[in-house]
Protein backbone atom coordinates (compact mmCIF):
# COMPACT_ATOMS: atom_id res chain seq x y z
CA UNK A 1 0.00 0.00 0.00
CA UNK A 2 1.26 3.48 -0.61
CA UNK A 3 -0.45 6.03 1.59
CA UNK A 4 -0.70 9.43 -0.47
CA UNK A 5 -1.44 12.74 0.93
CA UNK A 6 -2.67 16.06 -0.90
CA UNK A 7 -2.17 19.60 0.53
CA UNK A 8 -3.24 23.23 0.38
CA UNK A 9 -4.37 24.11 -3.08
CA UNK A 10 -4.03 20.30 -4.61
CA UNK A 11 -5.95 19.12 -1.86
CA UNK A 12 -8.79 21.44 -2.73
CA UNK A 13 -8.93 20.87 -6.39
CA UNK A 14 -8.25 17.26 -6.36
CA UNK A 15 -11.31 17.00 -3.25
CA UNK A 16 -9.09 14.65 -1.57
CA UNK A 17 -6.90 14.72 1.94
CA UNK A 18 -5.72 11.22 1.64
CA UNK A 19 -5.68 7.92 -0.04
CA UNK A 20 -5.02 4.25 -0.24
CA UNK A 21 -3.25 3.04 -3.37
CA UNK A 22 -1.79 -0.69 -3.66
CA UNK A 23 1.39 -0.71 -4.37
CA UNK A 24 2.44 -2.29 -8.07
CA UNK A 25 6.40 -2.83 -9.72
CA UNK A 26 5.38 0.03 -12.27
CA UNK A 27 5.57 2.56 -9.94
CA UNK A 28 9.47 2.25 -9.31
CA UNK A 29 9.63 6.16 -8.50
CA UNK A 30 7.84 8.90 -7.06
CA UNK A 31 7.52 10.11 -11.09
CA UNK A 32 5.72 7.13 -12.14
CA UNK A 33 3.20 7.31 -9.25
CA UNK A 34 2.50 10.76 -10.61
CA UNK A 35 1.98 9.82 -14.01
CA UNK A 36 -0.73 7.15 -13.17
CA UNK A 37 -2.42 9.70 -10.74
CA UNK A 38 -2.56 12.19 -14.22
CA UNK A 39 -4.61 9.61 -15.96
CA UNK A 40 -7.47 9.86 -13.80
CA UNK A 41 -8.78 12.54 -15.36
CA UNK A 42 -8.83 16.53 -15.94
CA UNK A 43 -8.82 17.96 -12.06
CA UNK A 44 -5.30 15.77 -11.58
CA UNK A 45 -3.40 17.44 -14.24
CA UNK A 46 -2.85 20.33 -11.79
CA UNK A 47 0.06 17.56 -10.51
CA UNK A 48 1.55 18.19 -14.13
CA UNK A 49 2.91 21.97 -13.13
CA UNK A 50 6.38 22.26 -13.05
CA UNK A 51 6.24 23.37 -9.38
CA UNK A 52 5.17 20.23 -8.13
CA UNK A 53 6.75 19.23 -5.01
CA UNK A 54 6.26 16.20 -3.31
CA UNK A 55 7.87 14.36 0.06
CA UNK A 56 8.36 10.82 0.61
CA UNK A 57 8.08 9.50 3.81
CA UNK A 58 7.63 12.75 5.12
CA UNK A 59 11.26 14.50 3.33
CA UNK A 60 11.30 16.86 0.45
CA UNK A 61 12.68 14.94 -2.93
CA UNK A 62 12.48 14.68 -6.42
CA UNK A 63 9.77 13.02 -8.28
CA UNK A 64 13.11 10.28 -9.34
CA UNK A 65 13.09 9.21 -5.38
CA UNK A 66 12.12 5.35 -5.80
CA UNK A 67 9.08 4.09 -3.92
CA UNK A 68 8.13 1.07 -2.05
CA UNK A 69 5.59 -0.87 -0.64
CA UNK A 70 4.54 1.24 2.34
CA UNK A 71 5.94 4.46 1.63
CA UNK A 72 4.06 7.61 2.66
CA UNK A 73 4.19 9.98 -0.59
CA UNK A 74 2.70 13.43 -0.47
CA UNK A 75 2.07 16.34 -3.43
CA UNK A 76 1.68 20.16 -2.49
CA UNK A 77 2.23 23.32 -4.03
CA UNK A 78 5.40 25.25 -3.13
CA UNK A 79 5.23 26.37 0.12
CA UNK A 80 4.26 29.83 1.59
CA UNK A 81 4.86 29.64 5.35
CA UNK A 82 7.06 32.07 7.35
CA UNK B 1 16.84 23.80 20.68
CA UNK B 2 13.18 23.62 20.75
CA UNK B 3 10.88 23.40 17.55
CA UNK B 4 7.07 24.28 18.05
CA UNK B 5 4.29 24.15 16.07
CA UNK B 6 0.79 25.58 17.70
CA UNK B 7 -2.36 27.68 17.12
CA UNK B 8 -1.97 29.74 20.09
CA UNK B 9 -0.66 33.39 19.15
CA UNK B 10 2.73 34.01 21.10
CA UNK B 11 4.48 37.02 22.67
CA UNK B 12 7.97 37.10 20.29
CA UNK B 13 9.58 39.51 23.57
CA UNK B 14 9.04 36.01 26.17
CA UNK B 15 10.50 33.82 23.30
CA UNK B 16 13.24 36.05 22.64
CA UNK B 17 14.11 36.64 26.19
CA UNK B 18 14.19 32.47 26.70
CA UNK B 19 17.41 32.57 24.39
CA UNK B 20 19.35 34.10 27.45
CA UNK B 21 17.82 32.90 30.96
CA UNK B 22 21.11 31.40 32.69
CA UNK B 23 23.82 31.34 29.93
CA UNK B 24 26.32 32.94 31.25
CA UNK B 25 28.48 32.58 27.64
CA UNK B 26 25.81 33.52 25.35
CA UNK B 27 27.12 37.02 23.81
CA UNK B 28 24.62 37.85 21.35
CA UNK B 29 20.71 36.91 20.30
CA UNK B 30 18.87 37.29 17.48
CA UNK B 31 15.44 36.99 16.97
CA UNK B 32 13.09 36.88 13.27
CA UNK B 33 9.69 37.30 14.19
CA UNK B 34 7.22 37.40 10.99
CA UNK B 35 3.73 38.92 11.38
CA UNK B 36 0.45 38.82 9.26
CA UNK B 37 0.55 41.83 7.37
CA UNK B 38 -3.02 43.85 6.27
CA UNK B 39 -1.87 44.15 3.06
CA UNK B 40 -0.13 41.52 0.56
CA UNK B 41 0.48 41.59 -3.24
CA UNK B 42 -1.73 44.32 -3.95
CA UNK B 43 -4.76 43.33 -2.05
CA UNK B 44 -5.98 43.85 1.53
CA UNK B 45 -6.15 41.20 4.14
CA UNK B 46 -8.37 40.48 6.45
CA UNK B 47 -6.76 37.10 7.88
CA UNK B 48 -5.48 33.87 7.09
CA UNK B 49 -5.82 30.23 7.75
CA UNK B 50 -2.30 28.81 7.60
CA UNK B 51 -2.15 24.68 6.53
CA UNK B 52 0.44 22.39 7.50
CA UNK B 53 1.68 18.79 7.08
CA UNK B 54 1.31 17.05 10.60
CA UNK B 55 4.75 15.44 11.35
CA UNK B 56 6.64 16.11 8.13
CA UNK B 57 6.78 20.18 9.41
CA UNK B 58 8.29 19.03 13.15
CA UNK B 59 10.81 16.85 11.16
CA UNK B 60 11.54 19.54 8.28
CA UNK B 61 11.93 22.23 10.98
CA UNK B 62 14.25 20.00 13.31
CA UNK B 63 16.65 19.53 9.85
CA UNK B 64 16.55 22.90 9.11
CA UNK B 65 18.05 24.10 12.74
CA UNK B 66 20.54 20.84 12.38
CA UNK B 67 22.25 22.27 9.53
CA UNK B 68 22.34 25.65 11.44
CA UNK B 69 23.88 23.87 14.14
CA UNK B 70 26.19 22.02 11.78
CA UNK B 71 27.50 25.45 9.53
CA UNK B 72 27.51 28.05 13.04
CA UNK B 73 28.79 27.81 17.16
CA UNK B 74 25.34 28.74 18.20
CA UNK B 75 24.34 27.90 21.91
CA UNK B 76 20.28 27.65 21.64
CA UNK B 77 17.76 28.21 18.73
CA UNK B 78 13.99 28.49 19.13
CA UNK B 79 11.90 27.92 16.32
CA UNK B 80 8.16 28.68 16.74
CA UNK B 81 5.47 28.60 13.64
CA UNK B 82 1.55 28.78 13.96
CA UNK B 83 -0.57 27.08 12.38
CA UNK B 84 -4.98 27.49 11.96
CA UNK B 85 -6.50 30.79 12.11
CA UNK B 86 -4.58 34.31 11.98
CA UNK B 87 -5.41 37.95 11.70
CA UNK B 88 -3.38 40.76 10.58
CA UNK B 89 -1.13 42.19 13.14
CA UNK B 90 -1.19 38.89 14.69
CA UNK B 91 2.91 37.16 14.54
CA UNK B 92 3.22 33.84 12.81
CA UNK B 93 6.94 32.78 13.54
CA UNK B 94 9.92 33.32 15.47
CA UNK B 95 12.77 32.46 14.73
CA UNK B 96 15.64 33.01 18.11
CA UNK B 97 19.34 32.08 17.88
CA UNK B 98 22.09 32.92 20.57
CA UNK B 99 25.86 32.46 20.31
CA UNK B 100 28.81 33.83 21.77
CA UNK B 101 29.12 36.27 18.50
CA UNK B 102 27.26 38.26 17.07
CA UNK B 103 27.92 37.00 13.07
CA UNK B 104 26.92 33.72 14.05
CA UNK B 105 23.84 34.76 15.76
CA UNK B 106 22.93 36.88 12.68
CA UNK B 107 23.73 34.19 9.82
CA UNK B 108 22.25 31.60 11.70
CA UNK B 109 18.54 33.41 12.52
CA UNK B 110 18.71 34.56 8.78
CA UNK B 111 19.40 31.24 7.28
CA UNK B 112 16.98 29.15 9.20
CA UNK B 113 14.33 31.48 8.37
CA UNK B 114 15.08 31.40 4.63
CA UNK B 115 14.81 27.86 4.79
CA UNK B 116 11.57 27.46 6.32
CA UNK B 117 9.88 29.90 3.59
CA UNK B 118 10.83 27.17 0.75
CA UNK B 119 11.67 23.44 2.62
CA UNK B 120 8.74 23.56 5.62
CA UNK B 121 5.41 22.43 4.86
CA UNK B 122 3.33 25.16 5.56
CA UNK B 123 0.91 26.89 3.20
CA UNK B 124 -1.20 30.44 3.54
CA UNK B 125 -4.71 31.09 2.15
CA UNK B 126 -5.48 34.64 2.70
CA UNK B 127 -9.08 36.18 3.04
CA UNK B 128 -9.28 39.12 0.66
CA UNK B 129 -12.01 41.16 -0.63
CA UNK B 130 -12.10 39.36 -3.55
CA UNK B 131 -12.82 35.97 -1.30
CA UNK B 132 -9.92 33.71 -0.10
CA UNK B 133 -6.41 32.54 -2.06
CA UNK B 134 -3.60 31.02 -1.78
CA UNK B 135 -0.36 32.92 -1.54
CA UNK B 136 1.49 32.09 -4.49
CA UNK B 137 5.21 31.04 -3.60
CA UNK B 138 7.66 34.10 -4.26
CA UNK B 139 10.76 34.05 -6.70
CA UNK B 140 12.50 35.75 -4.42
CA UNK B 141 12.09 33.22 -0.92
CA UNK B 142 14.00 31.07 -3.80
CA UNK B 143 16.64 33.24 -4.36
CA UNK B 144 17.50 34.20 -0.69
CA UNK B 145 18.79 30.86 -1.05
CA UNK B 146 21.76 31.41 -3.00
CA UNK B 147 23.12 33.19 0.08
CA UNK B 148 23.87 30.15 1.67
CA UNK B 149 25.34 27.78 -0.73
CA UNK B 150 28.93 27.14 0.29
CA UNK B 151 31.19 29.07 -1.66
CA UNK C 1 13.43 55.95 15.35
CA UNK C 2 14.73 56.12 19.63
CA UNK C 3 17.89 56.00 20.33
CA UNK C 4 17.96 55.56 24.06
CA UNK C 5 21.40 55.60 26.57
CA UNK C 6 20.92 54.42 30.01
CA UNK C 7 22.80 53.01 33.03
CA UNK C 8 19.53 51.37 34.31
CA UNK C 9 19.33 47.63 33.03
CA UNK C 10 15.62 46.93 30.06
CA UNK C 11 14.00 43.95 28.99
CA UNK C 12 15.05 42.76 25.52
CA UNK C 13 12.22 41.35 24.84
CA UNK C 14 9.84 44.52 25.96
CA UNK C 15 11.75 46.39 23.33
CA UNK C 16 11.13 43.63 21.05
CA UNK C 17 7.64 44.15 21.13
CA UNK C 18 7.49 48.16 20.81
CA UNK C 19 8.66 47.07 17.34
CA UNK C 20 5.18 45.98 15.85
CA UNK C 21 2.82 47.33 18.03
CA UNK C 22 -0.17 48.51 16.07
CA UNK C 23 1.66 48.96 12.92
CA UNK C 24 -0.31 46.64 10.44
CA UNK C 25 2.58 46.88 7.67
CA UNK C 26 5.03 45.51 9.38
CA UNK C 27 5.87 42.07 8.22
CA UNK C 28 9.33 41.09 9.95
CA UNK C 29 10.86 42.36 13.12
CA UNK C 30 14.51 41.25 14.00
CA UNK C 31 16.17 42.52 17.35
CA UNK C 32 19.63 42.28 18.41
CA UNK C 33 20.55 42.08 21.98
CA UNK C 34 24.44 41.69 23.61
CA UNK C 35 25.24 40.60 26.95
CA UNK C 36 27.74 40.93 29.30
CA UNK C 37 29.58 37.33 28.89
CA UNK C 38 31.55 35.78 31.80
CA UNK C 39 34.39 35.18 29.67
CA UNK C 40 36.23 37.30 27.23
CA UNK C 41 39.78 36.85 26.05
CA UNK C 42 40.72 34.15 27.67
CA UNK C 43 39.88 35.47 30.93
CA UNK C 44 37.03 35.40 33.31
CA UNK C 45 34.96 38.69 33.82
CA UNK C 46 33.32 39.35 36.99
CA UNK C 47 31.54 42.59 35.56
CA UNK C 48 32.39 45.89 33.35
CA UNK C 49 31.95 49.40 33.46
CA UNK C 50 30.88 51.22 29.87
CA UNK C 51 32.15 54.92 29.36
CA UNK C 52 30.95 56.93 26.64
CA UNK C 53 31.02 60.47 25.38
CA UNK C 54 28.03 62.09 26.12
CA UNK C 55 26.40 64.57 23.19
CA UNK C 56 28.43 62.62 20.86
CA UNK C 57 27.07 58.89 21.75
CA UNK C 58 23.67 60.01 20.79
CA UNK C 59 24.64 62.01 17.60
CA UNK C 60 26.32 58.62 16.37
CA UNK C 61 23.60 56.49 16.94
CA UNK C 62 21.27 58.83 14.93
CA UNK C 63 23.47 59.47 12.29
CA UNK C 64 24.05 55.45 11.75
CA UNK C 65 20.71 54.66 11.94
CA UNK C 66 19.82 57.86 9.01
CA UNK C 67 22.06 55.69 7.25
CA UNK C 68 20.17 52.78 7.73
CA UNK C 69 16.84 54.15 6.97
CA UNK C 70 18.56 55.83 3.61
CA UNK C 71 19.63 52.17 2.37
CA UNK C 72 16.47 50.01 3.48
CA UNK C 73 13.06 50.55 3.40
CA UNK C 74 12.25 50.19 7.38
CA UNK C 75 9.05 50.97 9.28
CA UNK C 76 10.92 51.61 13.12
CA UNK C 77 14.13 51.42 14.68
CA UNK C 78 15.30 50.99 18.16
CA UNK C 79 18.73 51.30 19.60
CA UNK C 80 19.29 51.51 23.11
CA UNK C 81 22.79 51.32 24.82
CA UNK C 82 23.76 51.30 28.43
CA UNK C 83 26.60 52.84 30.17
CA UNK C 84 28.32 52.66 33.71
CA UNK C 85 28.37 49.75 36.03
CA UNK C 86 27.23 45.94 34.30
CA UNK C 87 27.23 42.57 35.42
CA UNK C 88 28.08 39.19 33.81
CA UNK C 89 23.95 37.98 32.13
CA UNK C 90 23.22 41.49 31.86
CA UNK C 91 22.42 42.94 28.17
CA UNK C 92 24.32 45.89 27.08
CA UNK C 93 22.86 46.56 24.12
CA UNK C 94 19.53 46.69 22.07
CA UNK C 95 18.88 47.41 18.17
CA UNK C 96 15.33 46.45 16.62
CA UNK C 97 14.45 47.02 13.17
CA UNK C 98 10.44 46.65 11.70
CA UNK C 99 9.59 46.72 7.97
CA UNK C 100 7.62 45.04 5.18
CA UNK C 101 10.17 42.61 4.89
CA UNK C 102 12.55 40.54 6.50
CA UNK C 103 15.82 40.76 4.33
CA UNK C 104 15.46 44.66 5.30
CA UNK C 105 15.15 44.21 8.53
CA UNK C 106 18.25 41.47 8.96
CA UNK C 107 20.35 43.67 6.91
CA UNK C 108 19.73 47.26 8.83
CA UNK C 109 19.85 45.24 11.96
CA UNK C 110 23.16 43.96 11.37
CA UNK C 111 24.02 46.65 9.87
CA UNK C 112 23.55 49.18 12.82
CA UNK C 113 25.28 46.87 15.35
CA UNK C 114 28.51 46.38 13.15
CA UNK C 115 28.65 50.48 12.69
CA UNK C 116 27.84 50.71 16.34
CA UNK C 117 30.97 48.59 17.48
CA UNK C 118 33.29 50.81 15.26
CA UNK C 119 31.61 54.35 15.24
CA UNK C 120 29.79 55.06 18.02
CA UNK C 121 31.64 56.08 21.85
CA UNK C 122 32.11 53.50 24.21
CA UNK C 123 34.74 51.94 25.92
CA UNK C 124 34.52 48.70 28.58
CA UNK C 125 36.77 48.21 31.26
CA UNK C 126 36.43 44.77 32.44
CA UNK C 127 37.30 43.60 35.63
CA UNK C 128 39.03 40.22 35.64
CA UNK C 129 41.03 38.02 38.22
CA UNK C 130 44.09 40.27 37.38
CA UNK C 131 42.62 43.73 38.15
CA UNK C 132 40.25 45.77 35.95
CA UNK C 133 41.25 46.13 31.88
CA UNK C 134 40.68 48.09 28.75
CA UNK C 135 39.58 45.70 25.98
CA UNK C 136 41.10 45.83 23.09
CA UNK C 137 39.09 46.89 19.55
CA UNK C 138 38.89 43.71 17.54
CA UNK C 139 40.38 43.52 14.27
CA UNK C 140 37.26 41.48 13.46
CA UNK C 141 34.55 44.53 14.07
CA UNK C 142 36.42 46.39 11.69
CA UNK C 143 36.38 43.81 9.11
CA UNK C 144 32.60 42.93 9.67
CA UNK C 145 32.04 46.61 7.65
CA UNK C 146 33.45 45.29 4.60
CA UNK C 147 30.11 43.48 3.83
CA UNK C 148 28.28 46.75 4.15
CA UNK C 149 30.29 49.23 1.25
CA UNK C 150 28.65 49.90 -1.68
CA UNK C 151 29.70 47.62 -4.63
CA UNK D 1 39.72 78.08 22.70
CA UNK D 2 39.91 74.48 21.90
CA UNK D 3 38.06 72.41 24.17
CA UNK D 4 39.98 69.31 24.67
CA UNK D 5 38.54 66.13 25.90
CA UNK D 6 39.95 62.55 26.12
CA UNK D 7 38.32 59.29 27.11
CA UNK D 8 38.52 55.54 28.56
CA UNK D 9 42.71 54.50 28.51
CA UNK D 10 43.95 57.90 27.30
CA UNK D 11 41.82 59.85 30.07
CA UNK D 12 43.53 57.66 32.48
CA UNK D 13 47.51 57.79 30.68
CA UNK D 14 47.14 61.47 31.16
CA UNK D 15 45.19 62.31 34.07
CA UNK D 16 43.16 64.65 32.21
CA UNK D 17 39.44 64.38 31.35
CA UNK D 18 39.26 67.59 29.94
CA UNK D 19 41.01 70.65 29.22
CA UNK D 20 40.66 74.33 27.48
CA UNK D 21 43.90 75.45 25.20
CA UNK D 22 44.19 78.71 23.28
CA UNK D 23 43.98 78.80 19.71
CA UNK D 24 46.69 79.60 17.80
CA UNK D 25 47.14 79.94 13.72
CA UNK D 26 49.65 77.33 13.63
CA UNK D 27 47.05 74.48 15.01
CA UNK D 28 45.82 74.54 11.71
CA UNK D 29 43.92 70.91 11.77
CA UNK D 30 43.75 68.27 14.38
CA UNK D 31 46.96 66.23 13.57
CA UNK D 32 48.87 70.07 14.53
CA UNK D 33 47.14 69.99 17.61
CA UNK D 34 47.94 66.47 18.43
CA UNK D 35 51.71 67.31 17.78
CA UNK D 36 51.64 70.08 20.34
CA UNK D 37 50.18 67.33 22.63
CA UNK D 38 53.62 65.09 22.27
CA UNK D 39 55.49 67.67 22.91
CA UNK D 40 54.50 67.81 26.90
CA UNK D 41 56.19 64.83 27.67
CA UNK D 42 56.43 60.98 28.04
CA UNK D 43 52.87 60.16 28.88
CA UNK D 44 51.31 62.13 26.25
CA UNK D 45 53.60 59.83 23.22
CA UNK D 46 49.82 57.41 23.88
CA UNK D 47 48.73 59.86 20.97
CA UNK D 48 51.04 58.53 18.65
CA UNK D 49 49.22 55.53 18.55
CA UNK D 50 48.28 54.67 15.03
CA UNK D 51 45.15 53.50 16.30
CA UNK D 52 44.15 56.82 17.64
CA UNK D 53 40.75 58.28 17.17
CA UNK D 54 39.50 61.63 17.41
CA UNK D 55 36.27 63.73 16.86
CA UNK D 56 35.66 67.33 16.02
CA UNK D 57 32.69 68.69 17.50
CA UNK D 58 31.45 65.39 18.43
CA UNK D 59 32.01 63.95 14.87
CA UNK D 60 34.62 61.62 14.26
CA UNK D 61 36.97 62.72 11.57
CA UNK D 62 40.53 61.98 10.20
CA UNK D 63 43.84 63.80 11.82
CA UNK D 64 43.79 66.13 8.93
CA UNK D 65 40.36 67.92 9.57
CA UNK D 66 40.65 71.51 9.83
CA UNK D 67 40.69 73.25 13.05
CA UNK D 68 39.10 76.61 14.47
CA UNK D 69 38.70 78.18 17.22
CA UNK D 70 35.86 77.21 19.63
CA UNK D 71 35.85 73.70 18.58
CA UNK D 72 35.55 70.62 20.68
CA UNK D 73 38.64 67.77 20.33
CA UNK D 74 38.55 64.62 21.65
CA UNK D 75 41.06 62.14 21.05
CA UNK D 76 40.52 58.69 22.39
CA UNK D 77 41.74 54.88 21.91
CA UNK D 78 39.71 52.95 19.03
CA UNK D 79 36.10 52.12 20.42
CA UNK D 80 34.69 49.07 22.13
CA UNK D 81 31.00 49.50 22.43
CA UNK D 82 27.89 47.13 21.55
Amino acid sequence: MINLQFFARYREVLGVEQQQLAWSPELSNLRALRDALLSRGEDWQVLAEPRLMCALNQEMVSLDAPLQDGDEVAFFPPVTGG
Amino acid sequence: MTVTVQTACFDPGAMLNRLHAQQLGVGAVVGFTGYVRDFNDGQDVAGMLLEHYPGMTEKALHSIVQQAQARWPLLSVEVLHRVGRLEPGEPIVFVGVSSAHRAAAFEACHFIIDYLKTRAPFWKKEDSAEGPRWVDARESDTQALDKWRCP
